[in-house]
């Protein structure tokens, strides 16, 4: 167990997480994707915590992440009811009007 | 945690197991009598129940079923004895804590969160409206019990100023945290009913939905579920005991002893209860929950947190 | 040596299970396939003595796939039973992306000569992370707090369809609000 | 074979009875039910939990087939047996009893399920002969061979949607209509033949799947000539139809304590749909003991008179029936709820019991099948069932009424 393998897990979690939110249609499903990134995001951060600076410090990141994570899911199960109740869709490609 | 010494690793893989079957089916057999007395039948007449049952669902084929989630559908219910048996662990029986884990709070309540995924799951995977609607029933519980209880753990944890249930046990030395932190205790107590789908709580397994999650499950599937409730039961009580209980702490009998005698004692007062109240539907607790018991522990942990202050200055 | 074991187990496990997320035909499965992936992550963290913040990732996050599951039958309308079926848009260039992505990162992680460890690990995580969040770090968390609490109230007002003036009328003057759904307290 | 036999015999001990209850004679069927649990065995819910089905009474075409369907979802070691009087239900537990512990043919049964669901060959139905003594009261059906489709021994699966509530096809996302014989060969369906749901608006403006789940005849504490066609959303049902089923021939009138039985099973169903199901256990012991006639019948009504004070003082239960009543009347917050309808029925039971008149609500709520049907649209599951479980014994149109029945004795 080094840096390099749990990085190279990290990179592989994170390449996985990217093909999911770039190729998904479902509102939900690119959430997935974009958790699948986050959980490279933690993982990554614990091990360079872990083999380059155990300081308590560097925890806080770690769970500043996992906070993100939740603002992210509530967020967009709220934008996915919203969607979803407009235009009974839950596709992205429905919501492209949206862009500015 | 992969630095287990081999003899507690050894132990905990006979001992734990054994211990929970063995009090599982006592509560059983508790159960049974406490049936056939209402029925108007001798209580005796009851007590061989359990052993019955499970020689009947050894007896009988298990089910396949059309468009049936079987991987899910097996896991939540398979899954649900080991839930049980890894939230035991952390329990310290005596001198022997089986898995010293030092968040071993935090870990009770993680297993208890794959609860929810290991009752959904099991709704869900038979492919039958009622199972899905016990799966989704089972949520709306437990989306309102489960804040409630975490707040709950939190109460020892301050009280105890660590998250070891070692050190939590044996910061109880002077009062069990029962008598100062009684909310958090009876909040406790019902999220355990309730994460073992029982008595007031079975509303995910209630007749109303022809007995939900339980409807398409028959043989073994059925008896792993059938253990699983009681296997939770005995967890949650054993883990009281630690928490709020003093731990191995009384008179004459040796730690270990006491620790099982609390454990079979509050064991006994969760079924108990089921013929205490009927049961409590999911959409009324959710208000209930979140407007006044949340509030309730909160206050509780504040008295708790000055209290705890006030004694470390 | 079991240490390593470990390691390659979860982070197999970890990569295995978030891939079938995106392969799997059942909604339920790629819910509980991130879950496994989110509990490998977190017993990986819990290998670099990260307790805490491993057990917590695993207490959210199954707990969020068991809601996430919920949200994904709901709007997808699936049957428990596999059916296939392809919700993608561009998916070679999503695959071609991603791997050039994988690439750098790797060849980074694989690359970069990384610095020796500065300083030590302290001996209880829990409580060091426990003293740095109440001291030093204190500002992150009440930062952390109030975006939360912003969070839970615009989610509800954005996905909640009725406002108090359907549920008490228009002059507010209902004494019972009038709801779909009955609540415990009787109101 | 000394361990196998040993083991049946022990588990033999509490087998499990699905009991049916053909549209007509619900004395038949509390009578079975105390059978059942005088015998120390168990009333199954569903027929996973079941290994005796016992059908009750005589049925026509239609419910023969709900229960051949039920049948079809039975597993190994099962056994079906019919009682058409109660002076027959001894004889079927026994012949349940024989069946079960005959290990080989259990075997030999469960094998040829199994070939019959591959569709290897189609299996018939083999009846053994019929007890001399009891000619056409009670039959055994040894080995009832499935319907020889589709890869699984359920095969209600790929057969038709059934009229009990346990069926499967009608589960889960079906989007079909409740007609017969639709198969797997239709035009939007997935696997196993299960069509793909349709969506539609729920209550509070999300599309959701629409789930067409019948509720009865067959179903735990459910009057069994009723059928309700619903609509889910979730547990939400937003459609019903109403369908009763032709009864048999109602028998001769009832004695005061049949009818007192009958008030007392009406509030057990009510306490147990409320998931109270000790009590609901000790109100089905009390009425049993009402049609014990040896039994010192002052004790039992005591025993009673304890049991509804308990139900009477629950607060919990309180709180959690209030407000129960059809969605129509809620709208108006008129009419009794579900816990008044409960306590007026243990009320008239008390009444029955001890021999002196009963006195309810001044103005029983007599519903039609069709109001009924209104009535529990927009109520969840379990509003629904309690709503049909406290209304239905106060009257259902082409029955016999229960309690406004005691209230024209008392005069």
């Amino acid at each position: 167990m080094t840096l390099q393998l749990v990085l190279l897990i990290a990179a592989a979690l994170f390449s996985v997480g990217l093909y999911g939110t770039l190729s998904q249609q479902v509102v939900v499903m690119v959430m997935m994707g974009i958790e699948v990134m986050l959980n490279a995001v933690i993982l990554a951060a614990a091990a360079v915590w872990w083999f380059l600076a155990p300081t308590p410090d560097g925890q806080t990141l770690l769970l500043v992440v996992i906070a993100a994570m939740t603002v992210e899911m509530a967020m967009g199960f709220a934008g996915a009811i919203v969607l979803h109740r407009s235009r009974n869709s839950d596709m992205t490609d429905s919501a492209t009007d949206l862009a500015g | 945690m992969g630095d287990l010494p081999a003899t507690p690793a050894l132990i905990s893989v006979l001992v734990v197991p054994a211990g929970v079957v063995l009090l599982a089916l006592l509560a059983a057999a508790m159960n049974g009598a406490l049936d056939a007395r209402a029925a108007g039948r001798p209580a005796a007449s009851g007590v061989a129940v359990p052993l019955v049952e499970t020689a009947r669902l050894l007896r009988q084929q298990r089910r396949t079923l059309a468009g049936a989630d079987s991987v899910l559908w097996r896991i939540g219910g398979a899954g649900l004895v080991v839930a049980a048996l890894l939230k035991v662990l952390v329990v310290p029986v005596g001198a022997v804590s089986f898995a010293d884990i030092p968040a071993g709070i935090v870990w009770f309540n993680a297993m208890d969160v794959l609860l929810w995924a290991l009752w959904w799951m099991l709704g869900w995977g038979a492919n039958s409206a009622y199972s899905l609607i016990g799966g989704y029933r089972f949520l709306a519980q437990a989306l309102a019990y489960e804040i409630p209880l975490m707040f709950a753990l939190t109460g020892p944890a301050i009280g105890a100023g660590s998250l070891d249930v070692t050190q939590v046990a044996a910061a109880q030395h002077d009062l069990w945290f029962i008598v100062w932190m009684p909310v958090a205790f009876l909040v406790y107590a019902a999220s355990v009913v309730a994460f073992a789908v029982w008595g007031p709580f079975a509303a995910p397994a209630g007749t109303d939905a022809v007995s939900g999650v339980l409807v398409e499950l028959s043989g073994p599937d059925r008896l792993v579920v059938l253990a699983g409730r009681y296997a939770l039961l005995v967890a949650g009580a054993a883990f009281a005991v630690p928490m709020f209980l003093g731990g191995g702490a009384g008179p004459l009998l040796p730690a270990w002893a006491w620790v099982l005698v609390k454990t079979a004692v509050l064991l006994g007062v969760f079924v108990g209860a089921r013929r205490l109240f009927p049961a409590i539907r999911p959409d009324r607790l959710a208000e209930v929950a979140w407007v006044v018991v949340v509030p309730l522990v909160l206050v509780q942990l504040l008295v708790i947190a000055v209290l705890a202050a006030v004694g470390r200055s | 040596m079991l240490e390593a074991i470990l390691f390659w187990l979860f982070g197999v496990v970890a990569v295995a299970s978030a891939v079938a997320v995106f392969r799997t035909d059942s909604m339920a499965r790629a819910s509980y396939a991130l879950a496994v992936s989110f509990i490998a992550v977190g017993a990986i963290v819990v290998q670099v003595r990260l307790d805490y913040i491993g057990l917590i990732i695993v207490l959210m996050m199954v707990m969020e796939m068991a809601i996430m599951a919920v949200f994904m039958v709901m709007f997808m309308g699936m049957n428990p039973a596999l059916m296939p079926m392809d919700m993608t848009h561009d998916k070679r260039r999503s695959v071609l992306f991603s791997v050039v992505v994988f690439a750098v990162l790797a060849a980074a992680a694989v690359l970069i000569p990384w610095p020796a460890r500065t300083g030590s690990p302290p001996s209880d995580t829990i409580e060091s992370l426990g003293n740095t969040i109440m001291s030093s770090k204190m500002l992150v968390m009440l930062t952390i707090s109030p975006v939360l609490f912003a969070t839970i109230v615009s989610a509800l007002v954005l996905a909640n369809p009725r406002g108090r003036y359907d549920r008490y009328g228009d002059g507010l003057d209902r004494r019972i609000p009038e709801d779909p759904q009955r609540g415990g307290l009787g109101r | 074979m000394g361990v196998t036999e040993q083991l049946a015999r022990f588990a033999l001990r509490r087998a499990h009875v699905l009991i049916v209850e053909a549209p007509g004679d619900p004395m038949l069927r509390i009578r079975a039910e105390a059978c059942v649990v005088r015998e120390g065995w168990a009333i199954a819910m569903s027929p996973a939990d079941a290994d005796v089905l016992l059908v009750c009474g005589t049925a026509d075409v239609e419910f023969g087939a709900a229960v051949d369907r039920l049948w079809d979802q039975m597993v190994s070691p099962l056994v079906r047996v019919a009682s058409g009087a109660a002076a027959d239900l001894p004889q079927a537990i026994d012949d349940a009893r024989h069946a079960l512990l005959d290990d080989d043919s259990q075997r030999a049964d469960a094998l040829r399920r199994a070939a019959g669901g591959s569709g290897t060959e189609p299996a018939g139905v083999a009846e053994v002969p019929m007890d001399k003594g009891h000619e056409g009261a009670s039959s055994k059906h040894a080995a009832h061979g499935s319907m020889g489709h589709g890869a699984t021994t359920h095969p209600s699966a790929t057969g038709n949607p059934g009229l009990m509530g346990m069926d499967h096809e009608s589960m889960d996302h079906g989007s079909i209509d409740m007609g017969h014989g639709h198969h797997m060969h239709m035009g939007m369906s997935g696997p196993a033949g299960i069509p793909l749901a349709q969506g539609e608006d729920d209550r509070d403006g999300l599309e959701m799947d629409a789930l067409h789940v019948i509720l009865g005849p067959i179903l735990p504490a459910w009057p069994a000539d009723l059928v309700l066609r619903c609509t889910l959303h979730g547990d939400t049902i937003s459609a019903a139809e109403a369908e009763v089923l032709p009864s048999a021939e109602q028998s001769a009138a009832l004695s005061p304590d049949e009818r007192g039985a009958l008030l007392i099973d009406g509030a057990a169903r009510v306490v147990q749909l409320a998931g109270w199901d000790p009590v609901a256990i000790a109100l089905r012991g009390v009425r049993d003991d009402l049609l014990t006639p040896r039994l010192d019948q002052r004790r039992v009504s005591a025993r009673l008179q304890r049991i509804e004070r308990r139900i009477r003082r629950s607060r919990t239960l309180r709180w959690s029936l209030r407000g129960v009543r059809p969605s129509s009347a809620a709208a108006q917050a008129a009419g009794p709820d579900a816990h008044e309808l409960l306590l007026a029925l243990l009320e008239y039971a008390v009444g029955a019991v001890g021999g002196r008149p009963g006195h309810g609500p001044a103005s029983l709520p007599a519903v039609t099948a069709p109001e009924l049907a209104s009535a529990v649209v927009g109520q969840d599951l379990a509003t629904a069932r309690l709503t049909v479980a406290s209304f239905t014994p106060w009257g259902l149109a082409g029955r016999v009424p229960i309690a406004p029945a005691m209230e024209a004795t008392d005069g």
